[in-house]
């Protein structure tokens, strides 16, 4: 079976609107799958949904997660908790405000350790400074003393790389890691996540709105729309040969420099109108 | 062509807040080191660079929403870096700006018939409701979107009704600043082929600035290429990107991973 | 979009017209007063002196709620006391909230040297404390409808003035307002036409606060005596009454109380409630 | 160095502030129309009398040349003689300080307690019922000001169940072994749990009274805090790394959002304690503020004046005790 399987999930804002409509999908162990989509497709939402940080307004009502042979929702709070700390961790979006102002660097990196996972401070202290190298900081034990706003953007990002990987999860969800950051330092940190990754074999779910970041980072990638998979494929076999209308729009639509004719294509009407139609027929299933 | 604008030697620094100490003024932080360069008209000039560049900061001085500290900008043959307020109101509708956050930059408390009518009364012409629907018509909105608020319009809608208010003026000049940053790439393309052919047609001169070089490349002829406030290329966009002059150029366009799982990239 | 908003929007809405139904109540009693009031408001009678309301053993059944020491109607001195409550809620509330509310706009628009004397201005009122400064302007003013008025808006527009300070600083940062001036619009239009419409829900919550704060000064000041002449029925006056007998004639206090009480959360209430009723941005 | 030039730009606009409000009360008492001795001496006094004491006052000389000499006499230390009880306004200021610091901080540890555990389980069990009725209970609590608290708890506590006194600040009867005003400290330090438990039953009411609508206030603000907070990533992030929600409020979320609410307690603290000028008059407690609107009845122009001073200094000091404390626990500002 599959390191982590998603089934028939389906996701809405509490007496309101769906947000996932029974979405599936299976990420291989060391697998690395790109999620992508357009705003308000879902696909930050899945992720939240397998870490148990879906938003207050947010539910959960039908499907399963199984991770590592256990399905994550029948689960009561506290071992659910305790096993995502354990197998899973996150790469989260924004290094301005994924760090915590108000403690040091270098709690906020071994805390998992010491707390969920029982190690002992001098283990994970240690565990924190190797991390910290990997990630290629060399001012170790500078950095570990340091408060987030005395860091770079670029430098907390690493941080949170480190951090992720602290606890050798089987399962990393990154997303959209790199938005907020200038395209030469996406560069460096793309190249350490993929690194990172290769290096412990982790699974990665990658979420991104960026086809050209996908195309180099994933193996794997699942397109979605309004909370519905679209299209399913390798990374090769969908940009060679891209098989949903709505995948075939979107890539005409990302400008590439390399191209200056390509004209870009919006997606055209009749491509969302029939995607519309799915969603709602979906909705009619889903209700009826 | 004629030269639309003249910048040479911008200098343009802030008081950084950050270290203001307690007694007697902050102290200025260097944004703009001397820019030299013209815009010939129709031009579509892109400005890029990394966050920190000083390329928001040139586009707000162009338009003077700021004041250079040294340097002269000349607009149509008028100097007008050190021009006060009261002169160059009546000049502004030949200068134009679409922000980058339409949230921000639409009042939201004020319908879009208001937004775009706004700018035209001050300005003294026509903003009848028939001037309005034309807007709207231009942007490709339904006219009855002129009687909702901003927070009713998806991100794409709302920086229509942006560059409906800047056009609607019929200016000489555009400055479009990260205006495609925050929307997905479908409205994107929309976007872009929108501003592009508007400015086409109308036969306006417009600076671009982007993060994005893929965006620059689609739009523009000549291209901007900035970094510490200093210009570190100038040139025709195709030698820009075929035969980049400058170290950080070159780095620029290596970072940019391309849809295409064959470019070798990491 | 869920069933939660639209719960939230239908709670607002009882709010705005519960609210809404006291105060249209207490301002229609206030003004047919002497055909509301069951009784003069000034008459004393000694002999009927602290008679409880009507249910209780022992009442007169003319004296709806009871009397007080000096044998007076408690309703009918209760409706004659929402005259002066009434109109010092909203004289004093709109003064105040013109002169507040201005400045503000001003200081935090306008910013620079303006906002340096504003600012310290209101420095030096908020190092006062508030009641000790109404009940001294008072001492030197004289008792009156007018000194109170005066009063409240001296103590109170730094209110006013440090939020909608804050507020017009925040709409100040705002592209909108460079959007305003690369259109050629003067500061002062923009500061009108543009900041003023953000800031006005701000500014409407806080007058129909102050008007509620305006009534409970009223009270205060009669409380300590020094408001209108004392004969005059006011709630203040009434609940200063009530205190010293409370153990003796609990009525005469509770009753003014009540109608304080509720007036206040009224004040209070409808501001919140025209917010989210006709707010674009909320509704 | 900072830090230095900081408090001493502080110390210099609060000297600027207490000139200011100097200024303002001295004027106001003497420009309005009406002459005070007049008013202070009984009825029947003759002119001679009246002129004599005027003099006495100092105030036949002319206002600014009063205002020198009554700003000059302050910097020493002398704030004049009280016209009621002949005293020096200095000593018998600091003689109610103690009653109204003790009354205030009483009522300020029970709002940080209140609101600090209403906001605490507000946001822990947010989208709840209970959620809910602590928004209901914020607002209303902060629509109505601490004088009508204090009259609803007379109501209810003083009459129809009789548990606290509603007046006075210790029972007279009772004799008191203490050396200095601050009853309920010595009391503590003396382990005379009697006598604390005396003082308590007559504080807690206006204290309450007082509480109630700051407590309200430091709910709401920290709730609103709160809630921004655990919208950002290191709350979410806590969240995957297995820590339980409890841990990641007080742990995570509490410290951050703590410094916001922070600065804006501070004024409403002092609001606070210009509150207990009419809350001490509704319960006849002896403190500065009950003698402050003594003093204004009877036109006791230097106590005024004194008593405006003072208290303008306690709040200058609480906000720039704020702004310390602020500095203190932001780690920017710490390590700059």
């Amino acid at each position: 079976m599959s390191f982590l399987s998603i089934r028939n999930l389906s996701v809405q804002l509490k007496g309101g609107q769906r947000l996932l409509r029974s979405v599936s999908l299976d990420v291989q162990p060391g697998e690395v799958r790109g999620l992508v989509g357009e705003s308000g497709a879902g696909k930050s939402m899945i992720g939240k949904a397998i870490l148990g940080t879906l938003p207050q307004a947010v539910e959960v009502v039908s499907g399963e997660i199984w991770l590592d042979g256990v399905d994550l929702l029948t689960l009561p709070p506290r071992p659910r908790r305790r096993r995502i700390g354990a197998l899973a961790a996150l790469i989260p979006q924004d290094p301005l405000t994924a760090l915590n102002p108000s403690r040091r660097v270098g709690p906020q990196i071994t805390g998992r350790l010491i707390d969920i996972l029982g190690w002992k401070r001098p283990e994970a202290e240690a565990r924190a400074r190797e991390l910290l190298a990997e990630v290629q900081i060399d001012v170790v034990e500078r950095v570990l003393r340091c408060y987030p706003h005395e860091l770079s953007g670029g430098m907390r990002q690493r941080i949170l790389i480190a951090s992720a990987f602290a606890a050798e999860p089987k399962l990393i969800i990154a997303d959209e890691p790199t938005t907020a950051l200038d395209v030469t330092v996406q560069k460096q940190i793309l190249r350490l996540i993929a690194g990172m990754q290769a290096h412990h074999n982790t699974a990665l779910l990658f979420v991104t709105h960026d086809l050209g970041v996908v195309s180099k980072v994933c193996q794997t990638l699942t397109v979605l729309y309004g909370g519905l998979v679209v299209e399913e494929a390798t990374v090769r076999g969908f940009f060679n040969a891209p098989q949903h209308a709505y995948s075939r729009a979107l890539l005409a639509a990302t400008p590439k420099y390399t191209d200056p004719d390509a004209s870009l294509l919006p997606v055209p009407d009749a491509v969302v109108q029939a995607l519309e139609a799915q969603v709602a027929a979906a909705d009619r299933a889903w209700h009826g | 062509m004629a030269e639309l604008y003249t910048v040479s030697d911008l200098h343009l620094s802030l008081p950084d807040m950050t270290r203001k100490p307690l007694l007697g003024a902050a102290p200025r932080l260097e944004i703009l080191k001397g820019l030299s360069f013209t815009i010939p008209s129709g031009e579509i000039l892109g400005i890029v660079g990394g966050s920190g560049s000083g390329k928001s900061t040139l586009g707000r001085a162009l338009i003077r929403l700021l004041e250079p500290t040294a340097g002269s900008i000349s607009f149509a043959g008028l100097d007008i870096t050190h021009l006060p307020e009261s002169r160059l109101r009546p000049l502004r509708c030949r200068f134009q700006m679409i922000f980058q956050d339409p949230m921000s930059s639409l009042n939201p408390r004020q319908q879009v018939a208001q937004i775009i009518a706004g700018p035209l009364g001050v300005q003294g012409l026509d903003h009848s409701p028939a001037r309005i629907a034309d807007a709207l018509d231009q942007v490709g909105l339904p006219r009855s979107f002129a009687q909702r608020y901003p927070h009713e319009l998806s991100g794409g809608q709302r920086q229509r009704i942006g560059i409906a208010r800047a056009i609607a003026l019929k200016p000489e000049f555009i400055l479009a600043d990260e205006i495609v940053s925050g929307l997905d790439v479908s409205s994107q393309a929309q976007i872009l082929n929108l501003l592009a052919g508007l400015v086409k047609d109308l036969g306006m001169t417009l600076a671009f600035i982007s993060h994005d070089l893929s965006v620059i490349r689609r739009l523009c002829t000549r291209v901007l290429v900035l970094q510490h406030g200093r210009i570190v290329e100038n040139a025709a966009t195709e030698q820009v990107f075929n035969y980049p002059q400058a170290e950080y150029t070159r780095e620029l366009l290596g970072s940019i991973p391309l849809p295409d799982p064959d470019q070798a990239w990491l | 979009m869920g069933d939660g908003r639209i719960q939230v929007r239908r709670s607002a809405g009882a709010r705005l017209w519960l609210s809404a139904g006291w105060l249209l109540f207490v301002t229609l009693i206030a003004i047919f007063a002497p055909w509301a009031a069951p009784k003069d408001p000034l008459a004393q009678d000694l002999f009927s002196g602290r008679l409880p309301p009507f249910w209780v053993q022992g009442a007169d059944k003319t004296f709806i709620l009871g009397t007080d020491s000096l044998g007076r109607d408690v309703l009918s001195r209760i409706i004659f006391g929402a005259r002066i409550a009434l109109a010092v809620a909203l004289i004093a509330g709109t003064l105040t909230c013109l002169i507040g509310a201005t400045l503000g706009l001003l200081a935090g628009f306008l910013r620079g040297w303006v906002d340096v004397v504003i600012s310290r201005l209101i420095d030096i009122w908020m190092a006062f404390p508030p009641v000790l400064f109404s009940v001294l302007l008072i001492a030197v003013l004289g008792p009156g409808l007018f000194s109170i008025i005066l009063a409240i808006v001296v103590i109170d527009w730094t209110r006013f003035a440090r939020v909608i300070r804050a507020e017009a600083m925040g709409q100040g940062a705002m592209d909108y307002v460079a959007a305003a001036q690369v259109a050629g619009r003067s500061r002062l239009g923009t500061m009108l036409v543009e900041i003023l419409p953000n800031v006005l829900p701000t500014i409407v919550v806080l007058l129909t606060l102050e008007m509620g704060i305006a009534v409970i000064v009223e009270a205060i000041l009669s409380f300590v005596n020094l408001s209108i002449s004392t004969d005059d029925p006011t709630w203040g006056g009434m609940i200063a009454e009530g205190r010293t007998s409370v153990h003796q004639a609990w009525w005469v206090l509770v009753f003014p109380l009540v109608t304080l009480f509720l007036t206040v959360l009224a004040f209070s209430q409808l501001g919140e409630g025209l917010k989210d009723r006709f707010d674009p941005v909320l509704r | 160095m900072r830090l230095i030039k900081a408090i001493l730009l502080r110390l210099v606009t609060t000297a600027v502030t207490l000139f200011g409000v100097a200024l303002i009360v001295f004027f106001v008492i003497r420009v309005v129309p009406g002459n005070p001795i007049a008013m202070m001496l009984p009825p029947g006094a003759t002119d001679a009398d009246v002129a004599r004491l005027t003099a006495l006052y100092g105030l036949d000389k002319s206002i600014p040349t009063q205002f020198l000499i009554w700003s000059t006499g302050v910097l020493r230390g002398d704030f004049g003689v009280s016209i009621t009880n002949r005293q020096p306004v200095l000593a018998l200021v600091l003689d109610h300080l103690p009653a109204t610091l003790e009354l205030s901080a009483l009522a300020l540890f029970i709002a940080v307690f209140l609101g600090g555990t209403a906001a605490l389980i507000g946001t822990r069990l947010r989208g709840t019922r209970v959620e809910a009725a602590i928004d209901v209970g914020n607002g209303m609590a902060l629509s109505v000001p601490d004088f009508l608290w204090g009259l609803v708890l007379i109501l209810l506590f003083g009459v129809l169940m009789p548990l606290f006194q509603i007046s006075g600040r210790i029972t007279p009867s009772l004799t008191l072994p203490f050396s200095t005003n601050f009853y309920l400290v010595e009391s503590v330090v003396r382990l005379r749990f009697d006598l604390t438990r005396d003082l308590l039953s007559h504080m807690i009411m206006p204290a309450m009274g007082l509480a109630i609508p700051l407590a309200a206030i430091i709910s709401q603000l920290l709730k609103q805090s709160l809630k921004e907070v655990m919208h950002l990533d290191y709350v979410a992030l806590a969240r995957t790394k297995g820590y339980g929600e409890t841990h990641v409020i007080l742990r995570e979320a509490l410290p951050n959002a703590v410094l916001p609410t922070l600065t804006l307690v501070g004024v409403q603290f002092t609001f606070l304690i210009g509150g207990t000028v009419i809350i001490e008059r509704l319960f006849s407690f002896e403190g500065l503020g009950n003698m402050a609107i003594d003093a204004v009845i009877n036109r006791d122009l230097p106590l005024i004046q004194g008593i405006v001073i003072l208290f303008a200094v306690i709040f200058t000091a609480v906000n720039l005790l704020v702004d310390l404390c602020y500095a203190a626990f932001n780690p920017r500002l710490r390590h700059g």
